[in-house]
């Protein structure tokens, strides 16, 4: 069946539906397709904040904000997009808070704030309170008022619909998705004058990690499948504070909060790093440094974790402002915060690298200005690029609010300027690379489940490609690679049907998976410098005559990759040392 | 086939069934908040069955030789365990009534459980003592004391 | 689509489902002390009487207490059948309006309280609105029947006597 | 250890009615429940069908009945269902509403009764140029409501749900709570008949399943009930 739409958005979590909802707004007819219900997004995991200059508790600018994310990007995220970003948030935030969204308050009754990592006053002076939250429950606050305040707007869900497909004319006009009806084990066509992808992080490539079941990058994959870049692949985010085993994520809000990581002698060895803000230095850096303690013998235990220790902050404070990750302890751990320190390692957290946009959320196909017409990405599988090297706490959710925000306003524009203009016309039959695809899978009886290629690929990358990077490992990584991908195209699947098959879906999602894996490992085998989340040992400085530029990573989709250069924008902060 | 959707259409395909339980009570864990609903509506249907005998037989207060009769009636040892049955369905029915009006009313809902255990006690005890009578009288009629 | 939620209120009914239960908990507390407990006017008394006994006309055997009121009331040859400890609070005019009025009370409230629930277990239990309607016009025409057949038993009860 | 996994099984396409399948899985203590569908899945057979996403109970995707009561895989620990080895834990969809496939039901009634009590903001008023203020106590009525996480474990344990499926249910209404009780909102005069009617609160007998039923510990009878008063108060 051929479903048509003004604007279809891939993927439902904060930036599909913030995008969703502003396209609506203005007047155009928004599709959001996605793979899971959208309640069900992994924009709802998010816990401690977002962050925006709104200076409610105490004095803040949006300049302060700005050089921050700059300053923790490593000079490498773009300056004017964090400029519009950082000038935008608090005015976004506020459009949330009337929306709906259920903030904590301070006493004045306005939306309460509290300090995270990396976040300062004065340039660098002081932690500041800049993160709004609501308790450590914020992501899944702003993510159940946007959907539903998309349904009051009659926004148009297709939910539990896989996306497998972009659709693109021969003169590269994108036109439409193919996606797969899991209820049914139907494919249908998606015509429509703009596609947003809106498909999220790729975390479930790591073994350890917090992002949900579902966070296997699918539209980063289709996008490099169309020929399109990815940028700054290399640069993956480890929190800091995963439970130990699990990755379930426990908020640098603990941190913000007061909580303090110790090693195995009882240490506050943060302070030794980072001396200014010590436990709120931002997130590549504690990673670096538990796994320092780690590989010097301070683990607790002997074993790869710190603790994360609450136990001076109060019962009242964990409560009342940490209360899921307090209950988190409780079920998974067995650990009560309140009397306990909670075991903690490094956690695949967020995918700074991306598809390539501008500040419209416009993809771009290689430098500055070339737009691919109709393609649109936002969040966290898109790359502006505000996060750099290394995104700062609390900035996710500002990026999906203000770019998602951004992007639906200019589609919208975009079906105004061009309603005259017919959608662009479908290749003949649309469907028939999909339907080969899952006919290959479905008709297979010999080879490998999925499962076993999918636990190689994340114990590689885990092993090879996670905080501390060098060229033997990642050469290694590669290799694995290259053979995971041909195993990835022999796998078989045991459920045939139709009805419901999740099975058949893993099978598309591994090879997936592979793609931007190899992004992942190929741009930290290119990028010969250690800066922000890339860390390479054998290259230990940050070396900015060479490297002071974003990397673009094409794929040809057998394996034969080249990379392209992106020039870093630079309005007002010069790139210095980062100490904190 | 294009489609310009206002609401989605059904799927095309949808030969293979749901399967749909019409049963209208689910097995489910009882706990005490199930528990007790479930004999407050026992206990309802109950007194409202009695409520009907009992109203309907208050038509006999009109002839004396008939109310006697009925009276008579009621102290037949059936009836005198019916009487215990009676008061303890009363009993309970009054004091998980009150449980669900302090719930209602007054928010007592965080503690309901505690609620439950001290009504039943209380229950319990006017069950014990209010048809200790009703019992006895079987129990020696029976006895031939 | 199914529309949720477009017919009238039904606050009220459940309002006061739950304020005529708590009146009944002391309508009943009361009725059973005057009927059980209360020596000079319990009806039903701890006896046992075996179906030969009923059959033969016997009756229960009051407390000295309870004969010594009717004899007091209705002279020294009247009997102490049930009927006649019954009619010992309603045959005094001023007594009889206040046991008549709770009594009539008592009726309205168990009624409405009772059938009320009735049909919240019926609207439950029966899903076509049909099967709905016809059961709650059958539950309350039987109410209505009974609340006549007990308003009539109570007004007239000790005209005679 | 070794656990005894019983699985409700449904296969639409075999034209089977459902069924009991067991399965031998190794699991420990500190397991999630979760994880012993997974392995079943992964590694025993690969046509079980189940919903799961953040496997961290946020995203609400894997309510189900597990041992004969309503919970969230993830989020319940292979220690507190069982004793020992070879101890057997069962897991049913959730009850009261059709079968897709094995343990995956159809929500589309369920978000329909959502989408019902009007679940957004209502305030007509202009919005002030920075935030609405609304002081901590006000916000502490709602805010244990905003815990939602729309799972369904609670409507799907309502033997009001399952006598009749038109009952809005704890899920959908809470969310009207939620709405009607926020300091901002002015839509009460709209929301209220919708609940205030044969579907909706009145068939809230406060039976406690859904208290017990929900993962994060919602006291949903506690605020239905504040629901009830307000559409009492607002009739007369």
């Amino acid at each position: 069946m051929t479903f048509s739409h003004d604007i279809v958005i891939v993927g439902a979590g904060g930036a599909g539906l913030m995008a969703a909802l502003y396209a609506r707004e203005g007047g155009a007819d928004v599709a959001v397709v996605s793979k899971l219900h959208p309640l069900r997004s992994h924009t709802g995991a998010a816990q401690g904040g977002i962050g925006a200059a709104l200076g409610n508790e105490e004095e803040d600018h949006w300049l302060w904000h700005a050089f921050d994310t700059v300053k923790g990007s490593d000079y490498i995220g773009d300056q004017d997009a964090i400029e519009i970003m950082c000038q935008d948030a608090p005015r976004t935030i506020v459009e949330l808070e009337h929306y709906g969204v259920p903030f904590s308050r301070n006493k004045q009754g306005k939306i309460s704030q509290r300090r995270f990592g990396g976040h300062t006053r004065n340039f660098g002076e002081a932690p500041v309170r800049r993160a709004c939250h609501a308790a450590d429950r914020t992501g899944h606050t702003i993510l159940h008022t946007l959907y539903d305040q998309c349904v009051k707007n009659h926004v148009r869900f297709y939910d539990e619909f896989q996306v497998l497909d972009l659709l693109m004319t021969p003169d590269g006009e994108t036109c439409g998705v193919v996606a797969y009806e899991i209820l049914t084990g139907e494919i249908h066509t998606f015509h429509a004058k703009i596609v947003c992808f809106a498909t999220g992080g790729y975390g479930r490539a790591f073994k350890t990690t917090s992002n949900a079941h579902a966070g296997t990058g699918d539209g980063m994959a289709i996008v490099l499948r169309k020929g399109l870049p990815l940028e700054d692949m290399e640069f993956v985010q480890f929190h800091p504070t995963g439970l130990y085993r699990l990755g379930i994520l426990i908020t640098e809000g603990a941190r913000g909060e007061g909580g303090i990581l110790r090693n195995n002698e009882g240490e506050r060895f943060m302070e030794r790093y980072a001396p200014t803000v010590k436990d709120l230095a931002p997130r590549d850096l504690v990673s670096q440094c538990i796994y320092k303690e780690i590989r010097e013998g301070r683990g607790i235990n002997g074993k790869e974790y710190v603790h994360l220790d609450m136990t001076h902050v109060g019962e009242d404070v964990l409560l009342h402002k940490l209360p899921e990750i307090t209950v988190f302890s409780r079920t998974y751990m067995g650990i009560d915060p309140v009397k306990q320190p909670i075991p903690v390692a490094p956690t695949c957290h967020y995918a700074m690298g991306g598809i390539p946009t501008d500040h419209d959320g416009r993809v771009e196909r290689a430098q500055r200005g070339s737009t691919v017409p109709g393609l649109y990405a936002v969040g966290e599988c898109a790359c502006v690029s505000v996060h750099g090297a290394n995104r700062l706490g609390t900035n996710s959710l500002v990026d999906l609010v203000v770019f998602g925000r951004r992007a639906g306003i200019r589609m919208a524009q975009e079906i105004q300027d061009r309603r005259n203009e017919p959608k662009p016309l479908l290749p003949d039959d649309p469907q028939k690379p999909t339907r080969d695809l899952l006919d290959a899978i479905l008709s297979r009886t010999e080879g490998e489940p999925v499962v076993a290629v999918r636990t190689d690929l994340q114990q590689t990358m885990m092993d090879n490609v996670s905080v501390f990077r060098n060229e033997e490992t990642l050469t290694q990584a590669l290799a694995d690679l290259k053979a995971l991908r041909e195993r990835a195209r022999r796998v078989v699947v045991r459920d045939k049907g139709k009805r419901f098959n999740t099975e058949l879906m893993d099978a598309v999602e591994i090879g997936f998976m592979v793609d931007y894996a190899e992004a992942i490992a190929a741009g930290a085998k290119y990028r010969t410098e250690s800066r922000g989340a890339h860390s390479r040992e054998d290259y230990p400085q940050r070396d900015d005559e060479h490297w002071l530029k974003h990397t673009l990573f094409y794929s040809d989709g057998q394996g034969g990759y080249e990379f392209g250069d992106k020039k870093v924008i630079i309005t007002r902060f010069q790139p210095k040392e980062r100490k904190y | 086939m294009a489609v310009e959707t206002l609401e989605r259409p059904p799927a095309e395909t949808t030969e293979a069934p749901v399967y749909e339980d019409d049963a209208r009570i689910v097995r489910y864990k009882i706990r005490t908040g199930m528990f007790a609903w479930m004999a407050h509506r026992l206990s309802g249907i109950a007194i409202v069955i009695y409520l009907i005998l009992h109203v309907w037989g208050l038509k006999a207060l009109t002839d004396r030789d008939a109310f006697n009769a009925l009276i008579a009636g009621y102290h037949a040892p059936i009836f005198k365990i019916g009487e215990f049955l009676l008061l303890a369905a009363v009993a309970y029915h009054a004091f998980n009534g009150l449980r669900i009006v302090l719930i209602d009313f007054l928010g007592w809902s965080p503690k309901q459980k505690r609620l439950f255990w001290t009504l039943a006690a209380v229950t319990a005890a006017i069950i014990v003592i209010g048809g200790y009578p009703s019992i006895y009288a079987v129990v020696t009629y029976f006895t031939g004391g | 689509m199914r529309t949720y939620g477009t017919n009238r209120s039904n606050a009220l009914n459940w309002f006061l489902h739950r304020i005529t239960g708590t009146f009944l908990i002391f309508l009943l507390i009361t009725h059973f002390w005057v009927q059980h407990y209360d020596a000079q006017t319990a009806t039903v008394v701890a006896q046992t009487l075996s179906s030969e006994q009923i059959e033969q006309g016997v009756l229960p055997e009051y407390s000295s207490e309870a004969r010594a009121a009717v004899k007091a009331k209705f002279g020294p040859d009247a009997t102490v059948t049930p009927y006649d400890v019954v009619m010992l609070r309603l045959a005094d005019p001023v007594y009889a309006v206040l046991w008549k009025g709770f009594n009539i009370l008592f009726l309205i409230f168990a009624l409405h309280h009772g059938f009320y629930g009735l049909n919240n277990i019926l609207s439950d239990y029966i899903r076509n609105d049909m099967g709905r309607l016809v059961a709650r016009v059958l539950s309350w025409s039987l109410a209505l029947v009974l609340l006549v057949v007990g308003l009539y038993a109570v007004i007239t009860a000790g005209w005679t006597y | 250890m070794k656990l005894n996994v019983k699985v409700r099984r449904y296969d639409p396409e075999s034209g089977k009615p459902p069924y009991w399948a067991t399965y031998e899985v190794p699991a420990e203590p500190m397991d999630s429940a979760l994880s012993l569908l997974l392995h079943i899945k992964w590694h025993l057979d690969g046509t079980l069908t189940f919903r799961k996403s953040c496997a961290h109970g946020i995203c609400g995707s894997d309510a189900m009945q597990i041992n004969g009561e309503n919970k969230l895989a993830c989020s319940v620990l292979v220690q507190d269902l069982v004793k020992g080895d070879g101890d057997t834990i069962s897991f049913a969809p959730l009850p009261g509403s059709p079968v897709i496939k094995d343990l995956v039901i159809d929500q589309t009634r369920f978000f329909e009764k959502y989408r019902a009590v009007m679940p957004w903001l209502i305030n007509d008023t202009p919005p002030p140029e920075r935030e609405r203020l609304q002081s901590p106590e006000e916000h502490a009525i709602i805010e244990d409501a905003t815990k939602c996480i729309m799972c369904g474990a609670c409507t799907h344990s309502c033997p009001s749900t399952w006598a009749d499926p038109d009952y809005l249910g704890p899920a959908a209404m809470l969310k009207a709570y939620r709405y009607t009780f926020d300091s901002r909102d002015a839509g009460s005069a709209q929301r209220l008949p919708i609940v205030d009617s044969k579907d909706g609160l009145w068939k809230c007998y406060t039976i406690f399943n859904c208290v017990q039923a929900c993962p994060k510990e919602i006291d949903i009878t506690r605020w239905l009930s504040a629901l009830k008063r307000k559409a009492v108060t607002a009739q007369y």
